[in-house]
């Protein structure tokens, strides 16, 4: 079984540039309906229970607005 | 030939007539704020059968510069003060040769990286030779777009005449404001006034071979060449100093240049709603200063104000003309601060004791 | 829940000044990650550019410098020479390296300067707005290259590759080139930098590594449109890899 | 008459092009002009603002520190204008976007939905010619009586289609208010 | 330590001297009239696990200067005339980041190439900030080979203390000539004082990250560094100004430094014999300039004769200080010429009608 | 009797400045044979360095141009972009154009730039009196490497190999290395001096041929035991031949 | 039968540096005995009978102090 | 007392160590004194020119021009000698080599062989101790007491075996005169 994962996304700290939303291989991650402060749409994780941790968002965003986490046990 | 008035950046204005004036070589590198100069200059040059170089430096640009003179063009290049710094070693070949060329500063924020501001920080360094050795370049201040059109025009005609490097002292300011502008008719190339002492097209009339170089290993040789062209900046003096002056019978008189000379005339403006009149003196040659124009007005007596974009620069030309002969005061900003005419002319009452 | 992937320590959490998308931000958190991991932040100096990455202090929590613009390899050698314990990072751009710096590098790297230059190779200047650079490709627009540049003609010269160049230099000991046009690459660029920077402390000569870089602004994209361009464009001619390595055997 | 103005907004609003045809309508009309926007960091970024002047006699200094009109483009601008504009002076403020009240009462507001009368013309992004058409009014600065051939002196051909819509909304915002 | 007197060469003197105040680290670049310091460097500052390197040109020597002396090091380099002026944007940043450190310019004729005979052209330059930006350099002007090792000693700790970019500008005639001199002490570098603010080391003291750096786009706080950094310069004109002053009630006042000082003191010598009395005042410190020292001489009304190798650069100095108190002449030369003692008698002489 | 060699007319017939047996006066006579027999002596501008063929202009009986010192690359373009139909010869030093002009060297030649450079390697500062080049030989001594130049302990670099660095860069067509030890070698970078101005006038990207030259004043030796160094000691490291020949075909 | 040559030497303009003296495959030259009149003992034919005219001291002259003659016919 | 004596010949007649054992010499006897080499293109060359001066007061200009004292040590250096020395000044030379006699008459005028001598006492280049020697004593600016000390206070300790053959020169020209 593929290890679950879950992100969390500083959306202040997101530009709106979705090169996370690009990179995930389960399509967790979208464009957010509502900006933030700012004015930004940022990044949101629209489909958390696919995250499998492999850490690709958090890669490749420039902002590092990204944390990931395994879920261990029955976590959820 | 189009002499409608245009809207321009003061940067566009400067490349724009730089090609009218015949420029027909020009060195760049970027830096802000000037990057509009050497833009115009890649869209229109290359086009023209001109050249246009992105250097791989300022260091790079200025001998470029030096060598497309050397050849027979009229040379351009444009930069901000760090860039300015570098290119200091090269105009002081420039000018040890005799070579003309025009070299643009749009004056930021300094010391060091500093800011991208406008400032006038860098008189010194244009005024009295920031490289090494007894020369000086004629330098030309304006305070508008249309004078950044039109003294850059005239650098080119004036380096040429004297055979010496030029530089048109702008700031962030005066680079990046738009106004209204006339252009200056554009040159024929074929019109400009003949270099004699450049080098190339030997086979044409097959003349001595000429050698441009600044080096003298004999000490009396190379003062008398020195003299030589301290005596062309003798002439420069007495033929092309130029200067503004508003406001015959002031209380007090200030001096200011290009975007401080803005700022006060925003003064002076104030000032005439309260009923003090202030005169204004605005030095458009900063070299040649027109100290004795400036000497004259002193004799008056009354206070004099300068109001400069840098602390206390431009007030050592002003006292070396006035000569004690009224007392000057100093109004200086630094790092990117542009003064205000509110704060001017409320410096001016202060002096006045009109507060 | 374990944390696998977080805001590194050394990394000062603000929001930077940078465009969306901008590769530089991946960079500075490689970079910082790595300090952590080798527990180097009391003993590092970076050297920042006059570039995009001009903010270094905005953004790292170590000590820096700013040098002028392209003398940052003249720079952390004379920081790098007064403290040889330290890990010297000479971080550059394109324009500030390849352009105005081209000798402070060539000559850094030939005596064998012991710092890491990581150099951040966008192909344009992004931080004067757009204009060309050494390393912009043949037909590139730019705010100086307005139809492209253009070598034959116009004179412009062409892209060089910086990696290769150095690397013929005898003082120049690791160079690799990597991109962070996506998660794979991030990761092994990551694993060059890791590379030169224990060279570095094992006290071995110039280590440097290239990264290709994403500028979505003054490439006039957005940033998934700059990430395929990049791949399409870039990476055919500045390939990634290890370009010179003569680490092993190194005392 | 000289008519010191400020405008300010975010990047992407149309502030500079806004400031720029503002000086070329008034330079056209035969008045001296000058104009100067904010330059920041080396880089784009969120703030764009421009100092703009349009007078009968000699211009001073082109930088903007009292100006006779602000205009408030997003929430944002909304404090330093209020901090800038003369006593009694005037803010034209776009109240598509900006929702606050400035609290010194000493000023003549004045707001326009810039945003929303651009969208119903077709397009958003020419709040800032509604809100030039607006500014124009009140301020008596620009006659604006032949703002067509202006305009297509001052784009380039290419751009040429856009200049009916463009003004469109300047009528529009002279009209709103 | 030996304090017995030894013969030296001018360069030589200035390189042991650096040595002895705890010059950790040199960077240099070849160039005439100068070249013994480097060489000095190379044969020294290896041995004793120092930091030397000769850079690949003066840019890089300086910003080599720049980065050893932000990681704790006093740091060096020397140069001439061209060399220094490519070091212009280089000592603009060190001023702009308030970072010391100490440039030996053995000046030769300019402009240009110019010739590698002594002179004193490069006064402007050295004491206006030959880089962009508001910034000074403390300026020291040796007269001899003990003061070449005396005031680069000093240059050291004054760049340390006022942190700011300190020069020694001798000439040509001043490095290559041979004297006696007593040494200065070789300063243990573990009692040189402390740098806080070099970045380096903060492992042992877990201190904050240290940011060294000249930018800042906030003009006002930009303008705010730099009046801070000008309030430094009045502290040290306050409190390290240096001149020498020979000849109280003379007829004649010369104002002259480093190698035309020592013509002028023969001048001073001839006139003696004829029953002439001439004065002679000597800045040391040409930035700050010994001014109010001057203005109270120049009180006397009497004529003042300013005799340097350069054509009306220290004379500006002269005349700010006189502000028209006592009519001011020059006496210069350019391009490596060295005036003689006989023509600055006779100059002396014909402004006091005495011929 | 028939002259076969003599005084080439380019060459102005005076006492050079050079020491005896040093290797620049070889090169101006070739330099100036070849312009006599291409007849180009009023169609020729050379830019001369600052080194000890700073005297050019008392030299060649030809047009010449005197930049600072390392900036001939910068300068020679300028003259050549405003007389595309003049031979531009950019005369440079081994301090000169490999330390202090390395930038210029660099991008003059990959932006292709239609001038010749003859660069004469003499492997040390000849002018100011026997400084270390970047090109002087590991364990060579020099004023300032009284030990010899030590690239491991004091970190004075490696001797650099200007023609193969530059060979790297597009820009450059024809590369050449030349010697002057003797009249075999002479003849022979005549031909590639040839080759070099041929390809110039033909309108060929940059050409440059490198000229190993001896220094015998600096090298502390006679003229004869500087022949046999050179030949011991840079002819190993410093390989003569065509390096780099791109110039077939071209139009 | 071998070229036959001739060469003359500028005894001012030469500095005794003898690289000539070294090429010449056949040893015509020599240092002179005489000095110049800066004090140079220059180089001097002193077998020219036996010059073959092959260039190569002409070639080495740092200071283009030699010209060779080809002899024609009987000239000697 | 002040002598300001000038030194010249060419490249290779040691006047450069010649000028520097001079005022080392003068220095250890308790004198101020300078000397100053004349320095010319960045290169080896013909010309060695020497300015020194030994005093017992403050030494003004280091570069002599007019000199109480001059050495002709070669031929080529007789007439700038004879153009540069003071009315009734010393002219010592070196009638080794230098054949001609001055013009002016107001000299005084000793020739010395130091080249001979030199060569006598078995090594030609240590004419410039000869001449070292000779203008001491005529000049009276150097006592040379303690010659032996001095010399080997100035020379590195491996040059130490040639300072009896130096002094010897030097007491020769002293002895010559
Ligand atoms: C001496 C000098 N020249 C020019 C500049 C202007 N300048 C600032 S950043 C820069 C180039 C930035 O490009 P790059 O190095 O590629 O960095 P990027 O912004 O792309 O990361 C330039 C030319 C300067 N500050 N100083
Ligand atoms: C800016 C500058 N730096 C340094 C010098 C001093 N300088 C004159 S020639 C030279 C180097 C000469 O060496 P090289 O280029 O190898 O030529 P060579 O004399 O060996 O032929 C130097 C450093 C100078 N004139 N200008
Ligand atoms: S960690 Fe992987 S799977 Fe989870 S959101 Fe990020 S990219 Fe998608
Ligand atoms: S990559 Fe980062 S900045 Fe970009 S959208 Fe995703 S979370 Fe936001
Ligand atoms: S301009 Fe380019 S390099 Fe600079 S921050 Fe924006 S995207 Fe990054
Ligand atoms: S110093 Fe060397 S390179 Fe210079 S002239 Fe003498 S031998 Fe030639
Ligand atoms: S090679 Fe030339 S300079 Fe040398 S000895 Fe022979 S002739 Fe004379
Ligand atoms: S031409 Fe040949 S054979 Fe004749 S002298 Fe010269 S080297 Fe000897
Ligand atoms: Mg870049
Ligand atoms: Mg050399």
């Amino acid at each position: 079984m593929a290890r679950r994962g879950k992100v969390i996304i500083d959306r202040e700290l997101c530009k709106g540039c979705y090169l996370c939303v690009a990179s995930c291989p389960v399509k967790v991650l979208a464009e957010d309906t509502e900006p933030n402060s700012t004015g930004t749409y940022p990044a949101k994780a629209v489909h958390l229970e696919k995250c499998i941790a492999c850490g690709n968002c958090y890669q490749v965003c420039p902002d590092v607005c990204i944390a990931v986490y395994e879920l261990e046990g029955d976590e959820s | 030939m189009n002499s409608e008035k245009r809207l321009m950046k003061g940067n566009d204005a400067i490349a724009e007539a730089a090609i009218r004036a015949g420029c027909t070589a020009y060195f760049g590198y970027p830096i802000t704020p000037q990057n509009e100069i050497i833009a115009y200059m890649a869209r229109h040059m290359i086009d023209k059968g001109r050249v246009f170089i992105q250097a791989e430096s300022e260091v790079a640009a200025i001998n470029m510069v030096y060598g497309a003179s050397c050849a027979g063009a009229r040379a351009m290049t444009s930069s901000s003060s760090p860039g300015v710094s570098l290119k200091q070693e090269g105009m002081s070949y420039a000018a040890g040769a005799d070579i003309p060329l025009v070299l643009v500063n749009v004056v930021r924020g300094g010391p060091g990286l500093g800011s991208i501001a406008p400032a006038q920080s860098d008189y010194f360094q244009s005024t009295r030779g920031g490289g090494h050795g007894d020369y000086r370049c004629i330098v030309l201040a304006p305070k508008s777009v249309q004078e950044c059109a039109d003294l850059t025009y005239l650098a080119f005609d004036l380096a040429d005449q004297y055979r010496m490097p030029a530089i048109v002292l702008a700031d962030g300011m005066i680079g990046q404001m738009m106004e209204g502008v006339t252009l200056p008719p554009e040159r024929k190339l074929s019109e400009l006034p003949k270099r004699d002492w450049s080098v190339g097209g030997m086979a044409a009339t097959h003349r001595e071979a000429i050698h441009i170089t600044s080096l003298d290993l004999v000490p009396a040789q190379l003062e008398e060449k020195t003299r030589a062209r301290f005596r062309r900046y003798d002439e420069l003096k007495a033929k092309e100093t130029r200067f503004e002056f508003a406001g015959e019978d002031a209380d007090l008189y200030m001096v200011a240049y290009g975007t401080s000379a803005r700022v006060a005339l925003g003064a002076k403006q104030l000032a005439e709603k309260e009923g003090i009149k202030l005169g204004l003196f605005r030095p458009i040659t900063l070299f040649p200063f027109p100290d004795r124009e400036l000497a004259k007005i002193a004799e008056k007596g009354k206070p004099i104000l300068t109001v400069e974009m840098s602390l206390g620069q431009l007030v050592e030309d002003v006292k070396l003309a006035v000569l004690g002969k009224a007392p000057v005061h100093l109004l200086g900003h630094s790092g990117g601060v542009i003064p205000t005419e509110e704060e001017v002319f409320a410096e001016a009452k202060r002096i006045l004791g009109r507060n | 829940m374990k944390q696998l992937y977080g805001y590194p320590e050394s990394l000062k959490k603000v929001q930077t000044k940078y465009c969306g998308g901008c590769g530089h931000g991946i960079i500075h958190r490689i970079i910082t990650e790595l300090i952590d991991e080798l527990e180097m932040r009391e003993k590092t100096v970076i050297t920042n550019p006059v570039g995009c990455a001009i903010w270094a202090d905005l953004y790292f929590d170590l000590d820096s410098v700013q040098p002028a613009h392209g003398r940052t390899p003249a720079a952390a050698t004379g920081v790098k020479r007064v403290l040889p314990d330290h890990l010297v990072i000479c971080y550059q751009g394109d324009g500030d390296m390849a352009a105005i710096g081209t000798a402070e590098m060539i000559h850094a790297a030939n005596r064998g300067e012991k710092f890491t230059t990581i150099f951040v190779n966008n192909a344009i200047y992004g931080m004067t707005g757009g204009q060309m650079a050494p390393t912009t490709l043949i037909g590139q627009k730019a705010a100086t290259a307005p139809l492209g540049r253009d070598a034959d003609y116009a004179g412009m010269g062409y892209p060089i590759r910086v990696a290769e160049l150095v690397a013929q230099l005898e003082g120049s000991r690791y160079i690799a080139r990597g991109a962070v046009n996506n998660a794979a690459n991030v990761r092994k660029t990551k694993t060059y930098i890791k590379k030169a920077f224990e060279a570095q402390l094992r006290g071995i000569g110039s280590t440097m590594v290239e990264i290709v870089s994403q500028c979505p602004t003054n490439w006039g994209m957005d940033a998934g449109e700059s990430i395929e361009w990049l791949e399409e464009n870039m990476l055919p001619f500045y390939k990634l890899g290890e370009i010179k390595n003569t680490l092993e055997g190194a005392s | 008459m000289t008519e010191k103005s400020f405008f300010a907004g975010f990047g992407g609003q149309g502030i500079i092009s806004l400031g720029q045809i503002w000086v070329y309508c008034a330079m056209k009309e035969g008045k001296n002009v000058t104009f100067f926007p904010f330059y920041g960091a080396e880089k784009r970024g969120g703030i764009a603002r421009a100092s703009v002047i349009v007078s009968d006699e000699e211009i001073a200094s082109p930088l903007v520190t009292v100006p006779d009109s602000v205009l408030v483009m997003n929430p944002d601008s909304l404090p330093l204008c209020e901090e800038m504009v003369k006593k009694n002076g005037l803010m034209v403020i776009n109240s598509s976007l900006v929702k606050d009240d400035p609290k010194r009462s000493d000023l003549r507001v004045v707001k326009v939905e810039a945003q929303d009368i651009a969208e119903k013309i077709g397009n958003g992004k020419i709040a800032n010619m509604v809100a030039l058409g607006a500014m124009a009014k009140l301020t008596g600065a620009l006659a604006l009586t032949e703002v067509e051939p202006i305009l297509k002196n001052f784009f380039p051909e290419d751009k040429h289609k856009f200049v009916p819509m463009n003004v469109e909304a300047i009528k529009a915002g002279f009209a709103a208010v």
